[in-house]
Parts: structure tokens; C-alpha cells; sequence
């Protein structure tokens, strides 16, 4: 029997030492009447069958269409060296570092992790991951809330609805007021958002890029959320960190984000990475795990779980989060990639990105018909309108080999023809070519 | 050797190369007003690829592992990850594929081998608990509690109930009173009878309108089956509350008992413990959810659906959905495995594997019973908890110990949990350890039982074979170094 | 610049040191004008370029077919913990374990390789791999030549003719005698062949089970070959040692073959393994490295490199053999696969692959027009006669998605209708089921 | 932890599924005469997937390696193997062909991808090294030297010139002697000079009309390029001779020279060493050899050509080959790698590297003069000789020396090659390590120095940080167990 060590020799000495005849013995516990005979499902298969089954399956997506698909979820290369690091089998199969000592590669790529999402973000204090972009988005507006006592949540329309709809989601037991600000040219509506924070606002929510792919500087919302009390959360694409200004000085306190950009594949929406970072003050309000420096006895540097005070095994139903299982391999896969990236390399990778799509927009915006929807700026991501369903056309250009964009309509009432295009370091200008050129055949 | 990778940083060192832009791309002026682009890059290490492997590759040499060591932490099932699975997983067609891909054709015409796995894969949970459906969609148990939770108020609030809060044994993992709590109830701990399991008594007296619902771990966290599960049960339903079972044990019951028919309503598994996805430092997992059909109506959306056609679809109207509680699908990769390792062993392998769990668990409670104090002494299940009570009363601690199996290239078991049981070391070897494995683990207990009677000051020391020995916690928490 | 280390900083700070002003001054023993001013090829790409090149370059072979192809090199399957086991960095970025204290993971490695060879092959003595099964063929035929003082090679012409050819081209300028003696009805010809032995044999080369995929018990012809003082080398198939007579028990001196099947891909032709056995007494005049057990100081158990002066860092003109770097990296995934198979699954493994064969034969041999050619017994390999040309009938079916088997007509002159279907593991019913099909369709 | 995976065996453990058999299948009787079946199967391991895993992980930890350690292994260019190259050569379209597909249809009409990185390969590397052709048959370095003297060989009798004898530098590698040997040449040692460089006058002492090829490493074992090389080969080629060059050190030539212009005739190349393919634990290498000319009729079969459509196609008809050296075409899966590096590297790459391994090279030579011997005190090339006969005088040999950099993290050069310097210490650090890596190394062969000088008896010990101390390779030869 495949993966169950024991021989049936093995099997018999143990039941012996243990004074039983047979195995069902061991479930003796169990009620009769509530034991079953055996599971309703096939029998197991050898692996060389799993493998041909699920390769078979594999091969029933469409995995091989060029994708200018974004909306949060990118489609990055990832370097070999992160799947191989990844792939050390002392880092996945670890658990949670609870015994130091013996998960120092663990607990100094967290800390490392934390290093990394500190110095994109520019904040202070960094937590070990949470499962993804909009879990954390959900956690941060939490912790506002229970920071300063107050039940009100601004949210940005353009903050991405896929968060927007899990926030509505798990705030909808509990007594809280959720206000969704609308945008204008694709930006915030400053005049609406700027009179809606008040006093009993707990948190403004924003995103940069937002959901349009459009770059804004929060500054005077977030200053006036401050004057008001209120503190400020700003979801964040990580790689636009290479060019555009960071959250930490646009003063947000709380800044979290899908890193799956990081070096973390596709894979049809998991496993991801939340990340969270926030200012030393708020440190002990954060949820998650958090890893810190210390010495052991001989002056040796080392890390160690800390804070955790602050969590459901010390806490339970007064931690600050109930997270336990992270998305640590993630995390990990995140701070190979930073590294490998470098600092220079970040900044190239983002121009990279900014200049593609802005290649993108000229080839698309010089179709007939194809208009580019918001005059504000963009970094890779940008909004066009069609001259018909947007959802038609994308799937007209699938035969043709390209996923063109994610079509509005599913997420804004108005948008049925607006489709919004990603391009990342991997498209080619010839891919980028024939985008155009195919959706002009299509219109 | 040591020290981080941000000290190893040179400035204009590279490890990676980029694509270079056509010059009709790099031409365009970036028409990013100076107002929203930053000062400064952010300060990412200037490494090589060279730099960046032999950094992680040495740090990774630094942990302890399934892969290398025994790793008997109790609660977690830590079993051997089958490789086929990480092979499975990182398929270029599963793992490629855009979550938004399904909303490009047909309600997914692009995915259906994606769905169909996902659709399968509930299916046969369905089947090994006895549930009526699942949702594969929270990313690790604790999430699939607040999910379950979340799934029990639209239920209550549906029917008009006013339920304000949530039953559960202090024998329970922390995540279920922070879950009951999160998703916005009260939390009632319930104390633990004299036989390991929740107090009959307490929880009669504890079962009023009041109660949205009791949240259970069956075996126990104690490694204990509460044989009146089912008098729970109708007591529970009595009133209208509903029994959620936590279904980190999983391991111990499969293909022998089903938390369906015990008369669980909602329940969540991890597959990182039970299905074999390896634990990864620490995440990802998942945390499926399954209910029963008192709670079908509230699943979070969207849903998977197969068609009359044979082909798989989404559904994302659904009147009395909970919402979404995730971006997409769940942690697709962790299902990718899970789906993996369960046609692997199939009806046969699983009841297998549960047999297996339970017999090792029990030889070493067995065999080291004279040797550490067993405070709910009574055969287990898949895992029991010894208390080092006994050596405490000599100053070697349960930590102490832990320490010590370190030494001996042994991961220690839980330690401290569940917190009923004072010095507690909770071990659960799973059925992918051998006897011979199993009896090297009880030598090395028996040889520290021996040494903690002999000398109980050799402890202090404890770890010396490691990177590091024992760390400053309290200096750790009050400095909050977190980040270079 | 992708994996050079120094920046421009550090190069200038070394040039400094060295009191050079520029690189170009560390190449000035290079005559003037021998130095080429740079490459006439284009220069690097970026990571994921390359990998789009090469994957697309990958597609452009016929990789899906469904393989019936053999002839010494099979589709056996390769669990995944074999790949992830030759993963580990620290065993494929090593080298040549020459500092034992350092290299005790390769040195095992190599020692469990070397005694998982011997238990395969009933033999004393194992090296630690030569580059493929048609070298190691020729090495051990050396060996003979150079063990008995002797110049003449009987090579049975059921030995693979793809290492036969190989042994024709390494003795082609030496002073050697290479008889190759016929077979009848897929076995050797006894008669011709025990007269051939003679005073001045060094060797009979021999192949079990051989190229058309019979088996033989070749006892007698080593028997005689060892009454006239010659040694007898046979090449073996591993997989076939789970059900058939070993070569030891048959009395071989020197038993060598190709390990593929032992976990290697078939990776279009290498890398491959040669794996070579012998007694004890032979021991000294094999090629390649050996690993031997030994202890330290303490007393602890440890591996190193023995029997060093065979070799040519040591003895120079005069080593047993050339080769240097081996295949060292292959024998490890032969380790790691014959463990994982184990005595009872080599033993399941043999028996599937000669059933499936058997079934496949029955299949095709119930077709109007196909015959078996041989009535001898026969491993997981069998050859078929068709009513027209092989190849054709192959070219016909590829079109059908498979790949039929090995036409004979390139390597023996009257087998142009003749055609050698190999069965493994992983051919399914169904499978097979459409090679019949489909032959008798195309024929 | 220790003891060998034949240890573990327990009978009846598992470490494999296999399909299972139809009934259809299974029902037939297999044809086979019993006189032809074993009595007994091969005793192989009977242990768990877990236990294989974990018993060679816990092994590999025992390595040094380059993705660890700085590893200035000399002669053997441990540079850093970039993890892509990893990568494409495991794409299922290349790993997984059969190599007879392209006798299957058209003359490899069913692997033009696989031929075109051959074709493209072979073509890069002429235009590198500025040979007029390549064959990447050859397994390893020695497999193309042995080839290159075939090539010789058959060059010779084409010619009608009697030829007995190859002329080697006492500086060369091991394999060079031992490959003109087995090729059927006899070997004539020349000297060394002063410089460093084969002795000019005894080389032509020896230069007569027997003399079939001189076979010369450029720049040499000590790191020294010849700047006479090009007189060297008018010596030999007035003679008929061929000029060989092993290829072992080309990488401190790329983009700067090229040894097809400096009248070299035939040389092999080890994609292992100068093109970043992983040298793994002893092989597989690759060593393509280049020819110019004069040989081309007689290069291996089979030849890939590229038709005048575009396609590539095998021939195997050309009538003066030495014929078939290698079963197909090469270490395939070494030469993606290799090709896969180039790539990367390209024109521009190429040439830095070699700036740097040259670099680095002279750097450590500079900063180590005055502490270590150098025998061949000039500028070096890619790689120094050290000689630690400053030390051996107060009884630290060369390889005491190596053991104390092993307790220092750091993977020894190598050591007593080339045999003409006494305590030989041969330091190649590589283009892929950085200055900082470097000044790590020169601080510990400084320190050992001191440690040489002060405390001679302190090595007795070294290395104590690793699994096992120094062994006994006596008693290993004496004993011959090499099996269990
Ligand atoms: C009994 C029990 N319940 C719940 C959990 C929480 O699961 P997760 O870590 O997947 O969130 C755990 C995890 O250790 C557990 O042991
Ligand atoms: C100078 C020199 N020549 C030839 C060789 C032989 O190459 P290989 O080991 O690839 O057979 C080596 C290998 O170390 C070498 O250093």
C-alpha cells in the first residue's frame, strides 16, 4: 500500500505490544452503528496513471493563449531559480517555525520577507503573510476598526470589486458601515471622498494602481482621514513600487497587497500571498505572524516567532486575527524573487511594464472605434472602450490566440463594453502587434 | 555563511536579466506625471543568481523537515507529501492558467480540465465525510472555521433565529473560539470531562436558545472520540444550533466513520494535514468546507457545477450565498495535490491510512506510557498527549525535552496543546512512519526520561547541535527587530 | 551581465590591485594578433526569452506519440521521486567526490549504487558507471583483451547492433580480430559459435535478452570460452534481472549494459548510463572509479575512491581506461530508482512488462499478414514480420499517433519487413489494443 | 540517520506503485522456459518512498557543492550552472524523446526542434573556438580526446602516413597520455620549461616524422598561455602532424581568442566545465569535439545538415568516418544546457566571462604571492598554481591545507595536479564568484597560513567540522569492499 510504512509483519507485532487481534480493534471508541465499511470512491491507482490522468487534464485548458490578463493577478516570468529554491524540500516540507532552534531557514526567510515588503512598501513592520491580496485588504480594514474604535469603512470603487465583494462578504455579520466612494475619469472622486470621512470613520480603503490600472497620489485623502482620526489602508502591485511613489509616503498606515507578482505562478487563483505591512505603533494590533531578531545565549544571532501575544493559539477568542496557517512558501517565493530582482532590476522591471503598456495603448488607441477610457495615467494596466460587448470581442480574439483582457461588464453596471488590457515584461512587441491588429479584424 | 542577504547587497550586482524593449516601445514617453513617481527605489539586495541560490539553499539547511526528520507534531499530520503530487501541481496547464480565464468563454470553456478537478475533488470529499457538498474555496482550516461560521449565521439569520453565540470545549485549537469570535459571536468554553471529552453536564447547562452553534474536534484534541458525539448532536439540534466539526483530525477516521453521519452539519478539512500537501514552513494549505443541506443554500459563491453535457461551469447566482470569501477558486495548487494524493490511495489506501495513523499513535503512547505521565490514559486515536509532569517535578520541562529530541534529529512533538493537559507533548507519528521509525523516537524518549531522572541540569544546554541554542524570546518581542 | 559576479566597481578595484589598467592588460601573453576582437553570434537574451525559445523549439518534436519503441532504450516510467531526489543541488553541482570528508553524500551514493548493480547482476564487483551501455560495452571487451593477453572478440550478432557498430569503430586501429558470429531463429547459432572459441579468444560478447528481444541461457558458450581460457562479457537489460537468470549465474565474467531504464530519461539519447560488473579478481583491471568502504580515525564508517592506480590521473598512459568525468549524476537516479522499485516491485515490474508483451503479441500476431518472427521466448520485446516495408507501415502510423516500433532494415541487410515492438508498464490495455488495430487498418 | 539504504530494507515495504494488469493481459501465459528464470530475485532495498527520500536527502547534506560553497576546484571551471538551463533541458518535448524517432519518418521529421538546437549548437561552438565543424557525440572531455585521436588516426592512414607516437607536455592532464594510449598511439612526455610552457627545444627534439599529433592544453595546467603556440604548430604541422587542444581551460579564452586561429586542428570542449552544464557529483559532461578542414571527412557519424529548406536531417553516409562513437548524437541533455547557456550569454557574455575568470584569477594569484609558493610566478590566466612547499617544509602538505579550508566552508582546490609542482594547489575561482567571495577565500588561505606557521600540529585534526574525519584509503584499497 502506497505511503503507509508499515509492513503487515510490522502491523502484527504492533498489535501485539498493544494487546488487540485485529485493527478495527483500535477504533474501538467508535460506536458500531456509526462506523462505516468503506469509502464509496475507486480504489488507488499507481502513479503512473495519476500522472497520465492529470496530465490529461492539463491539457484541457487553455493555457498556451498570449494574456494581456490582469486585474490584479499577473502574468510576471518567474526566474528558475525561485521554482528551484522553492522547490528544497526543507523549506516545504516544514511547518510553522514553533521550534526555533530547528527552523531558522524558515524564520530568516520570513524575516527577509518582512525585510522585503518593509522596503517596498516603505513601512516598518511587516507580518509573515496572510492567504491573499483580498483577506488582508479585509484584515487591514479590521484592524482599523478595532485600532480606533470606530464602525465606518470608506471604500474606493476603484480599490478591485474581486476585494470589494469578500469585504462586503465578511463584514456582513457584524456591525459595520461599508460606503463605496465612486470614481470619475477613473480616479477618485476627491469632493465626495474628501466630506464623507468623519468621525466615525474608522478606515479610508484605497488602491494605487486601482482596479483601471490608474496611478493617483492619496496624499491629501489620507491626510485628511488622519485629521480626522481615521486611519488609512492602501493596497499596493508590488512591482509599480519600482516607479511609483510608495504608500508609506503618501502617509498610509496600513498597507497590504496580492504579492503573486512576486514570483508566485497563476494557478488559477492559489495559492497567493497577502502581504501586510503597517508602522511600528500599530505593530501590536496586527494580525498574523511576525518574526523577529534576537541572540541565544552565546550572543548568536537568530529569530524567533514574536508578538504573539497578539494571536488565536495565546489569545483565542481575543486575538487579533484567527489565522494560523500562513501562505509562508509564498512568502518565501516572494523575497527569492525580490532578491533576485535587486533594486535596479525592480526599477527596470517596472519601466519595462509602464513602456509596453504605453506601447499598448498607442498600437490600440489607433483602431477605429477603440477609444482609451481615462486620460489619468496608468502603469501596465489601462481601460479601453469598444465599440460593442466587450465579452464578444475578447472571445472572437480567443481563436485567434489571445486572451485581450478582462471584460468590465461582470463588475461595473456601464462597462459592458470596456476591456481592460495588462501587459507585462513578457509580451513581446510582436504579441503586442497582433493584439491590435486581430482585435481591428474583429471590430 | 550567515548573515542576511540585504548584508551580501553590492550595489550594481544583478541576478536576473530582463527582456530589453524594441526601440518603438522604449521610444514612447511614460506619460506618468513627476507627482506620483517616487523618489528612490526601493532598496532590494544587488545580489547574483549565484548569491541569492547559495543564500536559501544554505539557509534552507538550517530546518528541520518531513523530508529529513521524523516530525511528530501533534495536530498537524505531518505525513509524507508524495513527490507525484508536487509533479501534478506544476503542470504548465494547471499551473499557467489566469484565475479570470473561465470568464472568457462559456462559463468555462477555457478551464474545464481545471474545473473538473476542482469538481471531482468535492465530490470525493463529499464521499470520505459524509457531507452533502463542499466548497473548496477557504485557504487553510482557520479560514474554513470563519467560512463555516459565516455559513451558520446566514442560516440563523435566514431563519429568523437570534443566536449570539458559540459553544466550545477548552480542549479546542485557538483558531475556533477566534473564529466563533471574528465571525461575530460570543465564545462559551466548555471544560473537559474526567475521560478526555467535553462535559456532558457543562454543555447541557451551557445548550440554550442562545447557541448558534458547537464547535467540535472529533477525535479530540487529545486524540479522543467522544463515543456521545451523536447525543450532542440531537441536543445541539434541539435548539436549533448546529455542530460544526473541525476537521483537523480527519486522519484518524477515514474510511472507518463519517463526520456527516455522526450528525455534523458543517465541518471544514485541511488538506495539508490529512490529503498530504506539504505544510511549507508554515502555508499554504486549505481548508475546504462542507456542509450539510441544512446550509447548502448559504455556500459561498461561486459554485461548480457540472452540465447535463458533461461539461463544468460556474454558477455565481445564488440567492442566500454567504458571498465571496476568496478571490477565486481556493488555493487551486494545494487542491491540485490533495486531488493527486487521493487517487493515489483510494478507497483502500485511505482506510488504510487511518488503520495505520491510529496503531502508531498507539504504540507509542503504549510503549512510553511507564515512562511519561499519559493524563487521559485510554487508548487513542490518531495521536495522544503524554504530560511531562512528572520530569517537570525534576525541572526538566516539556520545552526541555522538546529540546532534547532536537538533539537526537528528532522534531519535537506539540508542546503546550492542547492546554488542558499541563506540560503538554501531543505526538502524532502518522501512518507514514514505520515501526522502526516509531521505536528510534521512543528509544530516544526513554533514553531523556532516564537522563531528565539522572541530570536534570543537561537539559539547559539543549539544543547544541543546532545553528543556534535556545533564543531570547522576551528580548525579541521588546526590541521588535523585524526587518534589516 | 547574467552570472558574472564583480560589478564594474570591483573589477576596477581588482585591476588596481593587480596594477593593470584594464581587462584587456590580463590577456597580454596573447600574441596581438591571435586575439579576436569578439564572437560573430549574437549576443545574450534575457532568462525568459531563452525559455520562450527553447520551449517553443521543444514543440517542434513529436514528443506525444504513443511509444512502442525499444531497441536497448525504453519508455519506462520514472516516479517523480527520482527527479526530485537528482534536484538536490548539493548532489548535481558537485564534482568528482576527490575530498572524501566533503563528498560522503556522493561517495554513499555511488557505494549503494555500486552494490544495487552487483544485486542485479549476481557480480562482486561494480564501478561507478561508464558514459553509456555501448562504451562500457567496449571497455569491458578491452578489459578481456587486456586480462587474457589476447587479440580475438566474438561478438554474437544478437548483441545491439547500435553497440556493435560502436565496438567496430573504437578497435578500428588496433590490432584486434572482431568475429561476429550469425543467429537462427532470434538465438545464436551454437555450432558456429562454440568453434569459433578459440586459443587467441580474448572474449565472447554476448547480450541477454538480446536485440530482438530473446532469451537465451547462454551457459555453454561460457563454459567453452572459459575452458579455452577466455572470458565471456555480456550486456544486459536491467528491468529483464527481475525474472530472468542473472548473468553471474550463468557464469559471465563481466557483465555490463545500459542503466536508462533505471530511472533516466530517455532525453533523445543521453545522457545514459554504462554501468560494468566483475568478480574480485578482475576487479584491478576494470575501468572507471570504484568507491570503496573504509573508516576514520574514530572509527566512523566513510567512503572513498579506491583502487585508484587503474586510473589515468594516476597512471597515466598506462590506466585501464580514459575516462574521467562518468555519468556519475545517472547512477544516482539509478540508485534512487532500484530503491524505490525494491526486490518485490523489480519483480511485479518484470513480470508486467513480459505480460503486456505477451499480450501485445497475441494481438498482433492474430492480424492477416503479421507473423512473430522468432518462436523463442521473449522479454518485454518482440519482432514482428510485416507484409510490406517496416518503415512504411511505421510512417502509416504515426499518423495515428503511434510510434509502432523499431523498423529493422537499417541494421540488418534481409529484415526490411521486420519491425521490433518493445512493451512497458506504461502501455495500457487500450493502448496495445489500437497498435493492432490500427496495424492491421494500414496494412 | 547513517547506514546504507540496504539497511533499512525491511521486508515487504513498498516504495512503488505499478499499474495493474488487465485480465486480458494478465491471463496469458508468459512463453518463458523455466531453465531460462532466476531462482531468486535481486535483494534491492524494500523501504517507503519516505524512507528513499529522506535517507538521500539526509545524504545530500553531506556534500559540498557550488550551489553551497565556494568551490575553486581547478581545471574544472566549477562556475555557477545557471537553474534555467535546468529547466529547458526538462521540457517534456526534449527529455522525453525516444532517439530513434528520427529514423521513423523522413530523416528526423519528428524532431526538428531536438536537431535544430544540435545543428545550432554545433554551430555556436565553431564559430567560438573558430573550428571548422563540430560533433557533440563525445560523453565527456576524455571521450572527445579519444575521439579527436581516432579522428587522427584515420587521418594519418588516409594519408598514407605511417604515424606511431603523440607528443604530451608533462603538464598535461591524465587523460591525454591515457587517450593517445588507447588510441593506439604510443606516448612521448615532453618537459616543462621554465616559463612554464613546454620546452621548446625538447619538443622539437622530439618532433620527427613518427609523431601523429602534439596534444596541448592552452592556456596549460598552470594557467599559462603559450605565446609560441603559433611556431609550435608550423613545428608540427611541417611534420604532418596534427595539433590537439583540450579544451578543459577554454574558458579563459572566449570572445578573446579562438583556438582554431591559432592552428590548432582538432579539440574537444567540456560543455561541463567552460558552458555552466552541472558537473553532478562526477558527470555527465559533454565534450563536443571541433575539427578543422584537414579532418572533417573523418568526423563521426551520424552528421546533422541543415537542407536547403530549412529542416535538418541526419546523414549517415559519408565514406572516410571514423564512425559510430556514441549510440545517437551526445549527452543530449548536457548539450541543451550548454545550449541554453550560450543563449544567455551570447557574444557579449561570453567575452566578460573569460575577462573575469581571468580576472579573478590573477586577483587571488596577487593577493596569495606572498604567502603561498608560486612555482610559475607570471601572470596567470584562468587559474594559479600555488605550491605549498613553504608549508610542507614545516610539515602542512598541500592536502592538510585542503582540509583546513573544508572546516572553513570552502571547497579545496585541487591538489597534486599538475604533477610537475610539488604540493600542487590549483585555484580556479571562476567568473561566477565575486570579489567579496574571493577575499573570504584569500582571508582563510591566509589565515591557514599563520595557522602553518605557528601551529603545524593543529591540522593533524581537519577536518573535524564534516560527517566523517580523514579516511583510511589503505585500508579501503586493502579490504575492496565495494558493495553491500
Ligand atoms: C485542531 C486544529 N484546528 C484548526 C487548525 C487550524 O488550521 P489551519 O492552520 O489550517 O488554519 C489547526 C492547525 O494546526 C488544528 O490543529
Ligand atoms: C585539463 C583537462 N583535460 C581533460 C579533462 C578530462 O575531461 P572529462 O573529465 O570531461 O573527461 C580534464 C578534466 O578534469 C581536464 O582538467
Amino acid at each position: 500500500m502506497p505511503f503507509i510504512a508499515n509492513t503487515d509483519h510490522e502491523r502484527e507485532m504492533m498489535l501485539k505490544e498493544l494487546g488487540l487481534a485485529s485493527t478495527d480493534d483500535l477504533f474501538a471508541d467508535i460506536p458500531e452503528e456509526l462506523r462505516i465499511d468503506g469509502l464509496d470512491i475507486p480504489n488507488g491507482l499507481s502513479e503512473s496513471e495519476v500522472y497520465d490522468k492529470l496530465h490529461a487534464l492539463s491539457h484541457r485548458n487553455a493555457h498556451g493563449l498570449t494574456c494581456f490578463l490582469g486585474g490584479g493577478f499577473y502574468d510576471h516570468f518567474i526566474p528558475s531559480a525561485v521554482d528551484a529554491l522553492a522547490s528544497r524540500s526543507e523549506f516545504y516540507t516544514a511547518y510553522t517555525p514553533y521550534q526555533p532552534e530547528a527552523s531558522q531557514g524558515t524564520l530568516q526567510v520570513i524575516f527577509e520577507y518582512q525585510s522585503a515588503i518593509c522596503r517596498l512598501t516603505g513601512m516598518e513592520v511587516a507580518n509573515a503573510s496572510l492567504y491573499d491580496g483580498g483577506t488582508a485588504l479585509y484584515e487591514a480594514a479590521m484592524m482599523a476598526v478595532r485600532a480606533t474604535g470606530r464602525s465606518k469603512i470608506i471604500l474606493d470603487t476603484g480599490v478591485n470589486p474581486i476585494y470589494r465583494r469578500m469585504m462586503h462578504c465578511y463584514t456582513s455579520n457584524l456591525s459595520l458601515e461599508l460606503d463605496e466612494m465612486e470614481i470619475i475619469h477613473g480616479q477618485s472622486d476627491r469632493r465626495k471622498f474628501l466630506e464623507s470621512i468623519d468621525e466615525n470613520t474608522a478606515a479610508v480603503v484605497l488602491q494605487n494602481p486601482n482596479f483601471f490600472g490608474v496611478i493617483d497620489d492619496f496624499t491629501d485623502i489620507i491626510e485628511t482621514a488622519h485629521s480626522k482620526g481615521a486611519l488609512a489602508v492602501m493596497s499596493v502591485y508590488p512591482i509599480s513600487l519600482g516607479l511609483l511613489k510608495s504608500p508609506a509616503s503618501m502617509g498610509a498606515d496600513i498597507v497590504t497587497g496580492e504579492g503573486q507578482s512576486l514570483g508566485i505562478p497563476l494557478s488559477f487563483g492559489g495559492p497567493y500571498l497577502g502581504f501586510m505591512a503597517t508602522g511600528r505603533k500599530l505593530a501590536r494590533k496586527m494580525p498574523g505572524r511576525i518574526c523577529g531578531e534576537t541572540t541565544d545565549a552565546h550572543g548568536r544571532t537568530g529569530y524567533v516567532l514574536t508578538l504573539q501575544a497578539r494571536e488565536q493559539h495565546i489569545r483565542r477568542e481575543k486575538a487579533t486575527s484567527n489565522i494560523c496557517s500562513n501562505e509562508a512558501l509564498c512568502a518565501a517565493r516572494a523575497v527569492f524573487y525580490t532578491s533576485l530582482l535587486g533594486k535596479q532590476g525592480l526599477r527596470e522591471l517596472a519601466q519595462i511594464c509602464a513602456q509596453k503598456a504605453e506601447y499598448a495603448k498607442t498600437r490600440l488607441s489607433s483602431i477605429p472605434g477603440v477609444t482609451i477610457k481615462d486620460s489619468a495615467p496608468t502603469f501596465n494596466e489601462f481601460t479601453v472602450d469598444l465599440p460593442r460587448d466587450a465579452s464578444d470581442v475578447v472571445n472572437d480574439l480567443i481563436d485567434h490566440g489571445i486572451a485581450a483582457g478582462v471584460p468590465l461588464g461582470r463588475y461595473y453596471a456601464d462597462m459592458d463594453n470596456s476591456l481592460l488590457v495588462a501587459v507585462t515584461e513578457k509580451r513581446t512587441r510582436k504579441e503586442i502587434g497582433i493584439l491590435a491588429e486581430m482585435l481591428e479584424s474583429v471590430l | 555563511m550567515s548573515g542576511l542577504i540585504y548584508d551580501k547587497s553590492t550595489e550594481g550586482r544583478r541576478g536576473i536579466t530582463l527582456p530589453s524593449l524594441s526601440t518603438e516601445e522604449s521610444q514612447l514617453k511614460l506619460r506618468i506625471p513627476d507627482r506620483y513617481l517616487a523618489d528612490s527605489t526601493p532598496e532590494l539586495p544587488e545580489v547574483s543568481e549565484l548569491d541569492v541560490v547559495r543564500h536559501y539553499t544554505n539557509l534552507s539547511a538550517k530546518n528541520f523537515s518531513v523530508d529529513r526528520q521524523f516530525y511528530p507534531l501533534g495536530s498537524c499530520t505531518m505525513k509524507y507529501n508524495p513527490k507525484i503530487c508536487e509533479k501534478t501541481a506544476s503542470l504548465d496547464g494547471l499551473m499557467g492558467l489566469h484565475p479570470l480565464l473561465p470568464q472568457l468563454r462559456g462559463g468555462g470553456m477555457l478551464t474545464q480540465g481545471a474545473l473538473q478537478i476542482l469538481h471531482d475533488t468535492e465530490h470525493l470529499l463529499s464521499e470520505i465525510t459524509g457531507m452533502q457538498a463542499f466548497s473548496l474555496q477557504p485557504m487553510a482550516g482557520a479560514h474554513g472555521e470563519l467560512t463555516g461560521i459565516m455559513l451558520i449565521a446566514a442560516y440563523h439569520r435566514d431563519r429568523g433565529n437570534r443566536k449570539t453565540k458559540v459553544l466550545i470545549p477548552d480542549s479546542a485549537h485557538g483558531t475556533n473560539p477566534s473564529s466563533a469570535a471574528i465571525g461575530g459571536y460570543g465564545v462559551v468554553t466548555i471544560p473537559t470531562g474526567k475521560n478526555g471529552c467535553m462535559d456532558m453536564e457543562a454543555f447541557v447547562d451551557a445548550m440554550d436558545d442562545e447557541v448558534a452553534a458547537v464547535m467540535l474536534t472529533c477525535p479530540n484534541t487529545l486524540g479522543l472520540f467522544n463515543s456521545d458525539v451523536h447525543k450532542l448532536a440531537d441536543i445541539a439540534h434541539a435548539k436549533d444550533a448546529l455542530l460544526y466539526y473541525d476537521g483537523a483530525n480527519l486522519n484518524a477516521l477515514l474510511g472507518h466513520c463519517r463526520p456527516g453521519d455522526l450528525g455534523f452539519d458543517v465541518m471544514h478539512i485541511n488538506l495539508h494535514k490529512t490529503f498530504a500537501t506539504p505544510h511549507g514552513g508554515g502555508g499554504p494549505g486549505a481548508g475546504p468546507v462542507g456542509v450539510n443541506a441544512k446550509l447548502l443554500p448559504y455556500m459561498p459563491t461561486s459554485i461548480i457545477e457540472k452540465r447535463t453535457d458533461g461539461t463544468f461551469t460556474l454558477r455565481y447566482e445564488h440567492a442566500k450565498t454567504v458571498g465571496f470569501i476568496a478571490p477565486f477558486y481556493g488555493n487551486f495548487g494545494v487542491i491540485v495535490r490533495a486531488y493527486t494524493y487521493i487517487l493515489l490511495l483510494g478507497a483502500n489506501g485511505l482506510k488504510r491510512v487511518s488503520e495505520n495513523a491510529v496503531l502508531n499513535a498507539n504504540y507509542v503512547r503504549k510503549r512510553l506510557a511507564e515512562h511519561y505521565d499519559l493524563p487521559y490514559g485510554r487508548s487513542c486515536l490518531h495521536e495522544c498527549v503524554f504530560s511531562a509532569s512528572k520530569q517537570a517535578a525534576k525541572g526538566v520541562r516539556a520545552l526541555d525535552i522538546a529540546k532534547a529530541l532536537i538533539d537526537r534529529g528528532i522534531h519535537p512533538p506539540t508542546v503546550y496543546f492542547p492546554l488542558i493537559v499541563p506540560e503538554a507533548m501531543m505526538v502524532e507519528p502518522t501512518e507514514s512512519e514505520s515501526k522502526a521509525e516509531l521505536d528510534r523516537f521512543i528509544d530516544a524518549m526513554i533514553e531523556i526520561a532516564e537522563l531528565a531522572e539522572k541530570d536534570p541540569s543537561a537539559f539547559a544546554d539543549m539544543p547544541s547541535t543546532t545553528p543556534v541554542g535556545r533564543l531570547d524570546e522576551t528580548k525579541a518581542a521588546r526590541e521588535m527587530k523585524v526587518k534589516a
